[in-house]
């Protein structure tokens, strides 16, 4: 018989105090190959359309004439293929992750002449 | 005073998720994440839920199991769907027996993007849904 | 002095009547008439005699006695014969036995003794008069509907029904025989009268099964008779009376435990202890007003009736302690084993045995608390499990069967039936009823007599008793998201009888302290020579009445609410699988498939194969080593 | 890695054939089904970690017998490969009638697209 | 006067049961490493219910559930009254079995084997429970609380038998693995939520109210074995309290959730063997 | 017969994390017959092959289970590989190795947590997952990705580890070693974890093999069957031997899955001794052509991998049959007769992860 075989390990556990990582105030270290979500520098962008044919969810369109790079962001499965195929190197997989939102979310990336301006619909 | 934001119960439901997201959620429940900080407790049942979670895109054989579920829980209820599968259908948009994101069956509160959603993604969701539910509670 | 011989002979003339009368009105508006004659006999005979009480001796005693020899030579004969026709030669060697012996002591021994009372009427009479002329005639009334219903259901049986009630109302003039008599040998004849009633009303169906059965009882029964017979032939050698009221208040010397022995083994038998239970199980085989009548609310009182007069002379005694464990062991054993069943009959026999070995208990202990119990506990027992009997017959005939898994339609067939179930149910277990008064004082008096092994079975017991009755109540309850109902009548003869016992369910608790302070504390205090007290706190009798108004009240203030409900009604729960009505779920061959929910039986851990033999053989030990125990005393 | 075996039957030699492979003590790994240029059902079996394929040229209009007499568990196998692409496969213990997955096109990998 | 003391008994001890039920929240949770809930998130909980919708299957097995509560209170009152703890006993048992009826009203799957659960439990500590109120008569010859918390002598002193049986048995009472079969705390289980599984908003907190009652008459039990007249015993008595609460909190944490068989055997083994022995032996000194 | 409850158990039920379905037939509580329905799950994505390219197919492939998804997506590439003839990198075999035996760990890790969660041991459960976390750290350090890592490709594996990343993982997985051993104490010392884990759903050898057991399963159940032993990726340079048990019931395989936790740790310190520098990926060119059948072992058993390739970069058929779906047959056997407190424990027992099953 041998009972209460945890008590020990639960003991170590209430005095060493809370494993949890206080979330909303402090957030866990993320890894430099934490992949989180798809940014572009827009101008670098060529409009090739290779991200966009390689993308396995179709979440990326491109569109050459209004220079226009998008991203659904509640498509994307965060694969990182588009970054790889990528002949500039302008996509690039940031840290953080996309934000739960209320409802869909496109990022739309136009390149202007000097600055890039995010907007969402 | 409202405590509906005090206390979320959680119903967890698993369309057709690839098990990644689900057990992304199920961490949100150990140690690290601990979600019972915010008085989240997983019950599993409908009865006793506020919030439903869902996990993978919906396909032919669950339709009736969500919109059941959804049905079955009291209000107000708020639904989160939880990975790209569950808002999209993300790569398995185009199988033949996917019907696409959960909002196509049931109304869909919040959208938690990630493949798989991490539990940080999944707590802002669940706390996004809370002002819902508040809305709702005044609503009624 | 006249009530009450007509207390013994309105209900023969009554049976003489049935027996006679051919047309089925007629024979059913008499059974009426006798049964109200009796209940209002009994309610003068005990408003007569209630406070005094009377003590009777009989000028013609010589000639009723005659009587009284013919016709028990008359019944050995019948016995003797269908024994040997049935080749159950054993019951004629026991009804030879017990009246070849009987016929030599009147003819011989006693001559010589002198019977100063013949019979004693006193407020433990009373009570019994009282429970046998109530209970017993709503019974007989009861039968009326039943029988008429339960030929229509059993066309397979041969229709005997003058026979049967005639034979009811013969039982009621035996019984009250029996609780009236002090002279041991008229006790004894009324004694083997209620055996051959018992015998006929389990045959009555003539299948074979019914024949085994009745047989069965029958020769369990003579073997108590004999036992019976040889106490009274004992004392009557020995001691030189035949007086049951002389023989109590002698000393409980070593050679006096001998007849008690004797007696107390015949109580036994006749209240079905444990290794003598058996005929008590197979006699549910009878049509259910019998064995509402006789199998639980009066006959199988009449062994412990008898444990309880010969109380003073058991207590700390060897018999007195065999006695208690015998009880103990048939308590608790038949407490579990009515886990295992679901046929409603057998659950209330396994569950009348119990709360007979609990009676037999508290009466073998015999002090005054516990006598108090035992007595209380005969009373509500009577009307509680009478009411649970008639009431399973009649949802028998409504829904078919009596398997207590079916019973959850019974609301939708008739919420007064459900109702009236549910009453009985809690007045056998639940904590403001009359069972679980007497239950607490029994536990009391068990502590200060200090019998601790009975404590720890009672705890056991009841236990296993809340678990069974509870469940069978789970099942009456569970159909109550269904709407529709189908109003079947049952029929008024059914109804009136049961709605009255429901209502005496309930009265009898709100009145126990009445019952307490006029009738059980005078004659304890008579019994033991000092004054009684009441054993439960006049606080806690208060508490008790405020939970049963609790009880009472509550459904009552919850009706306003259901008028103008506006919750949102959903489905059950089903896993996801709900198809919508409550009853059905999509199963794994994606079809409907029907939900289905039935209790716990444990069939492993409690049922009869189990348990059944280890009880017979530990309860036939208690008695071998109180017979060594006996002989030791005397030695 | 280990070779690939493969071994192409006809259909009226399949339960011969899996009861001898049977009988020599191996056990069913998969049954595979293909469909392109024709349907090609391959039974995978194992034995010490050989792995073992027989092969079977068929179309959706002959009737195949299940295996499910020799290897009970072949029954998932066999009821999914004639659900999701029409193999009349016929003897299958027990038998769910197409309706294993439940899905809302009938045998989605024998449509041509 | 009177009826205030009883009324505030009534108020009290649900305020004290469900601040003992976010301690317990927070310590399983430090046991298991995590941080846990605040202190009253047991009262959030139970607010939030209240503003919930109540959803039913029928309109009738809501009214078991509030019958229950009710035989609760009274059986609380009676007890911290110091009024007779067997009477106390059998309106705790009323209660029990009114909410096991609630399950079954629903007629729904895992309600009912959840009740069928809750039943055998009951079947399986009522023993040692009534033993515990005999013992205490035996030790004290009184069943009235105020008579046995105003003795000489702690009824540890003969009954300690039967309190190491009484604390077995709490395990079922607090609802506490590994005796949490009818409805457990604890998110998942395979009769899901058992006994509640169909209760929801105010009917679910009803329950929650239900249950810290129950946690209050658990600890009552506790308590006097151990109160005697000198009021120093009555601090010790709660400390007790205290530290069979955490020894609970321990046992829930350490021990997976057994089979009915095993609940019911064990139980009944352990009041056999602790009961009886311990009221034998007091039996033969008396 | 008679008394006869019938429930449904499923699709959505707290302790199943995944969707499936049973038809409970119960006489008190015990299992007189359970009868599954499965098709929760089922998306059709082996037919995905025809809309997404080779390349691309991966990232399905790896998303047939999130759980192991490295394997599904190694196993894909596999046999990809082997169609083509790529002869993969050695660093890359053992890299691939590596990730497989961490799979396997936080496979086993979170598998124990269920199991304790099936039969109410709460704080185990949490123990099991707190320990798991320090896996999904090191895969999110290594791969970026807590569960799809979304490293393997056809030709190699698209990042490397450096040598104090596999430092630093020896250390965590040292530590680690010392926690696990008091958590698999519980596990197979504790009595009431015993009680519920011992002589319940006994599966004998005759029978795991006679209903196509795998993996686990099969090896707790003295069947000795572990297509790693066969060499593939990098095992072939490791010192390893399949870990069986007798017992066949749910004890015995706790107790192979604990073993098997022990052993990818110290199969993780022999690769890490002995991985050679160099490249991690090859460039792959053109388009496969031909088939292969590919087999590996999952932390649930033995999976197959059948690739038919036309020449084109849209593959003919990708089929995978996944240890759950072999293993079903010997859960449904274990049912019969059980507990219904035992049926969580039961179906947990296989491991059972019904997205791979059902794909």
């Amino acid at each position: 018989m041998s009972i209460l075989r945890m008590s020990k390990t639960l003991l170590k556990n209430l005095l060493h105090g809370p494993y949890t990582v206080p979330y909303p105030v402090k957030r866990k270290e993320t890894y430099e190959r934490t992949r989180g979500k798809i940014e572009i520098s827009i101008d670098d962008c060529i409009f090739c359309g290779m991200c966009e044919r390689k993308c396995p969810t179709g979440a990326i369109q491109t569109d050459k004439s209004k220079a226009l790079w998008s991203i659904e962001r509640l498509q994307c499965i965060q694969c990182g293929y588009c970054s790889e195929v990528c002949p500039k190197k302008c996509l690039r997989m940031e840290n953080q992750y996309t934000e739960p939102s209320y409802g869909n979310v496109r990022d739309e990336y136009v390149k202007c002449m000097n600055t890039q301006s995010p907007s969402e619909s | 005073m409202s405590v509906v934001k005090k206390s979320p119960w959680i119903l967890h439901y698993d369309g057709t998720s690839c098990n990644g997201c689900d057990i992304e959620v199920l961490a949100c429940l150990t140690p690290l994440y601990d979600v019972e900080r915010f008085g989240i407790i997983n019950t599993g049942n409908p009865k006793h839920a506020d919030i439903l979670l869902i996990t993978g895109s919906v396909n032919e054989q669950n339709i009736p199991v969500v919109k059941q579920l959804y049905e079955q829980m009291p209000d107000p209820k708020a639904v989160v769907a939880v990975g790209i599968c569950a808002t999209s259908g993300g790569i398995f948009a185009e199988c033949y027996n996917v019907v696409g994101g959960v909002g196509k069956v049931i109304p869909v509160d919040v959208y938690v993007p990630g493949c798989a959603a991490r539990p940080e993604s999944i707590i802002d969701g669940v706390v996004k849904a809370l002002d819902i539910l508040e809305v709702k509670r005044k609503k009624r | 002095m006249g009530a009450i011989t007509g207390l013994i002979l309105f209900p023969l003339a009554a049976a003489l009547g049935i027996l006679l009368v051919k047309n089925d009105e007629v024979r059913n508006m008499i059974v009426r008439v006798g049964a109200a004659g009796t209940a209002v006999l009994t309610l003068v005979v005990v408003g007569l005699y209630f406070k005094s009480g009377i003590a009777l001796s009989f000028r013609l005693e010589k000639a009723i006695e005659a009587v009284m020899a013919i016709a028990e030579t008359a019944i050995a004969v019948y016995v003797i014969s269908i024994g040997i026709k049935y080749k159950k030669y054993v019951i004629s060697v026991l009804s030879f036995v017990q009246a070849a012996a009987m016929l030599c002591f009147e003819f011989t021994v006693k001559h010589n003794i002198e019977v100063k009372h013949a019979m004693i009427f006193d407020k433990l009479t009373a009570i019994m008069v009282l429970v046998i002329g109530l209970v017993g005639s709503l019974i007989c009334i009861y039968a009326v509907g039943y029988m008429k219903t339960y030929h229509i259901h059993h066309k397979e049986y041969k229709e005997r029904k003058n026979f049967f009630f005639a034979v009811l109302f013969l039982f009621l003039s035996a019984m009250f025989g029996i609780v009236l008599s002090n002279d041991l040998t008229w006790m004894y004849f009324c004694w083997e009268l209620t055996t051959l009633c018992s015998f006929l009303l389990i045959g009555y169906t003539r299948t074979k099964e019914a024949r085994n059965n009745s047989f069965r009882a029958l020769l369990i029964n003579l073997g108590g008779g004999v036992a019976f017979a040889a106490g009274i032939i004992f004392i009557g050698i020995y001691y030189k009376t035949l007086e049951l009221s002389v023989v109590t208040s002698m000393k409980p010397e070593a050679a006096m435990m001998i007849p008690v022995f004797f007696l107390s083994l015949a109580a036994l038998t006749k209240s079905a202890q444990l290794p003598f239970s058996s005929w008590l199980l197979g006699a549910m085989v009878a049509p259910t007003p019998s064995s509402a009548l006789l199998h639980s609310a009066t006959m199988v009182k009449a062994g412990v009736y008898l444990i309880i007069r010969l109380a003073p002379l058991l207590g700390a005694t060897p018999v007195g302690k065999t006695v208690t464990f015998v009880g103990g062991i048939t308590f608790l054993a038949c407490s579990l084993m009515a886990i295992s069943q679901s046929d409603a009959k057998k659950i209330l026999a396994y569950s009348t045995l119990a709360n007979l070995g609990l009676i037999v208990i508290c009466a073998s202990i015999g002090t005054q608390e516990s006598l108090w119990a035992a007595i209380l506990l005969i009373i509500f027992h009577a009307v509680s499990k009478s009411l649970l009997f008639i009431s399973v017959g009649s949802i028998e005939h409504q829904i078919g069967n009596r398997d207590v898994e079916n019973m959850d339609v019974l609301l939708e067939i008739s919420k007064k039936l459900a109702l009236y179930m549910m009453i009985g149910i809690a007045g056998m277990f639940l904590a403001p009823f009359g069972m679980l008064i007497s239950k607490w004082v029994a536990m009391k008096a068990f502590i200060d007599s200090n019998n601790v092994i009975i404590v720890i079975i009672l705890a056991y017991g009841s236990a296993a008793t809340l678990f069974y009755w509870t469940k069978w109540m789970g099942k009456l309850v569970s159909r109550a998201n269904m709407n529709q109902q189908s109003e079947s009548k049952f029929h008024l003869d059914e109804e009136i009888p049961i709605t009255i016992l429901a209502g005496m369910v309930v009265v009898s608790c709100f009145t126990f302290p009445l019952v307490s302070k006029y009738a059980l504390i005078p004659y304890l205090t008579e019994v033991f020579g000092r004054t009684a007290l009441i054993p439960i706190g006049t606080n806690d009798i208060k508490l008790m009445l405020c939970m049963l108004s609790m009880l009472i009240l509550l459904p009552i203030s919850f009706i306003p609410i259901y008028k103008n409900d506006k919750r949102r009604k959903v489905p059950v729960y089903m896993a996801g699988e709900n198809t919508g009505d409550n009853e059905t779920f999509y199963g794994a061959m994606n079809e409907k498939r029907k939900m289905e929910l039935s209790n716990w039986y444990m069939e492993d851990y409690f049922g009869p194969k189990r348990l059944t033999l280890w009880s017979d053989v530990i309860a036939a030990a208690i008695l071998v080593s109180g017979v060594i125990m006996m002989i030791g005393g005397m030695a | 890695m280990a070779e690939q075996i493969l071994k192409e039957i006809s259909a009226n030699d399949l339960l011969a054939e899996t009861l001898k492979i049977k009988n020599d003590g191996y056990r069913l790994v998969a049954v595979t089904c293909t469909n392109k240029d024709g349907m090609e059902l391959t039974y995978s079996f194992d034995k010490d970690h050989e792995l073992l394929n027989l092969r079977i040229l068929t179309d959706t209009e002959t009737e195949l017998p299940s295996i499910s007499i020799i290897y009970p568990y072949s029954f998932l196998y066999e009821n999914e490969i004639k659900e999701l692409f029409g193999v009349k496969i016929t003897g299958i213990m027990p038998d769910f009638n197409d309706s294993l997955y439940k899905i809302p096109v009938k045998t989605p990998f024998q449509m041509n697209d | 006067m009177n009826i205030l003391i009883l009324i505030g008994i009534a108020m009290l001890a649900p305020v004290a049961g469900g601040l003992l039920t976010g301690i317990d929240r927070i310590i399983s949770a430090r046991l298991q490493g995590r941080q846990g809930p605040p202190l009253l998130q047991p009262f959030y909980d139970v607010l939030k219910l209240c503003q919930k919708e109540s959803i039913e299957v029928n309109s009738m097995h809501r009214f078991f559930v509030y019958i229950s509560l009710a035989f609760v209170v009274f059986t609380t009152v009676i007890l911290l009254s110091g009024g007779d703890i067997l009477l106390a006993i059998f309106a705790l048992t009323l209660g029990s079995v009114f909410f096991v009826l609630g399950g079954y009203a629903s007629n729904s799957p895992y309600n009912t084997i959840g009740s069928e659960r809750e039943l055998l439990q009951i079947m399986a500590y009522e023993p040692m429970v009534l033993l515990t109120c005999v013992g205490l008569y035996y030790a004290e010859n009184s069943f009235f609380v105020k008579d046995i918390v105003a003795a000489q002598t702690p009824s540890i002193v003969y009954l300690p038998g039967v309190f190491v049986g009484l604390i077995f048995i709490l395990t079922f009472k607090l609802r506490k693995s590994p005796f949490d079969l009818s409805m457990s705390h604890h998110g998942h289980q395979e009769i899901v939520k058992g006994i509640t599984t169909e209760y929801s908003g105010k009917d679910l907190a009803v329950i929650e109210v239900t249950h810290w009652y129950e946690v209050i008459i658990a600890l009552a039990l506790v308590y006097v074995f151990f109160a005697t007249a000198a009021p120093m015993s009555h601090v010790f008595a709660v400390i007790v309290c205290l530290l069979v609460y955490f020894l609970e909190i321990i046992i829930d944490n350490g021990a997976a959730r057994v089979k009915w068989q095993q609940a019911l055997k064990s139980a009944w083994i352990v009041t056999g063997i602790m009961g009886t022995v311990n009221l034998i032996i007091l039996s033969f000194f008396k | 017969m008679g008394n006869r409850t019938i429930v449904p158990f499923g699709p959505q039920h707290p302790v199943l994390p995944e969707p499936i379905h049973l038809d409970l037939v119960l006489e008190d509580e015990r299992v007189i017959e359970a009868i599954p329905r499965i098709g929760y799950i089922h998306r059709g994505l082996e037919k995905l092959v025809e809309k997404k390219d080779y390349q691309q197919y991966v990232y399905v492939a790896e998303r047939i289970c999130g759980i192991c998804s490295f394997m599904h997506g190694m196993g894909y590439c596999m046999s990809i590989e082997s169609i083509m003839e790529v002869e993969i990198p050695e660093r890359a075999k053992f890299l691939r190795t590596i990730w497989a035996e961490l799979s396997r760990l936080h496979s086993h890790l979170l598998w124990l947590g269920l199991l304790a969660d099936a039969f109410g041991f709460e704080s185990l459960f949490m123990q099991s997952w707190k320990l798991r976390e320090q896996i999904l750290d090191i895969f999110e350090e290594t791969t970026g990705g807590r569960v799809i890592f979304s490293v393997c490709e056809v030709g190699g594996v698209k990042k490397d580890i450096s040598s104090e990343t596999l430092n630093k993982m020896k250390e965590v997985l040292t530590a680690m070693e010392k926690e696990l051993k008091e958590a698999a104490a519980v596990f197979l010392n504790d009595s009431t974890v015993k009680l519920r884990t011992k002589g319940v759903g006994v599966l004998s050898r005759e029978a795991a093999f006679e209903l196509g057991a795998v993996g686990p399963m099969a090896r707790a159940s003295g069947i000795e069957m572990d297509i790693r032993s066969q060499g593939y990726a990098a095992y072939n340079q490791l010192d390893f031997k399949p870990i069986t048990d007798q017992g066949g019931d749910c004890y015995a395989r706790t107790k192979v899955r604990i073993g098997e936790l022990f052993q990818s740790i110290d199969l993780i310190r022999q690769c890490i001794a002995i991985i050679p520098d160099g490249e991690v990926k090859r460039k792959v060119t053109g388009n496969p052509k031909g088939e292969h059948f590919t087999r590996l072992e999952q932390p649930r058993g033995e999976v197959l991998y059948y690739a038919k390739a036309n020449g084109t970069k849209f593959l003919d058929r990708v089929r995978v049959r996944t240890p759950t779906f072999a293993n079903v047959p010997a859960l449904l056997e274990t049912l019969k007769n059980c507990s219904l407190a035992d049926v969580p424990i039961l179906i947990l027992t296989i491991d059972p992860c019904i997205s791979c099953t059902e794909r």
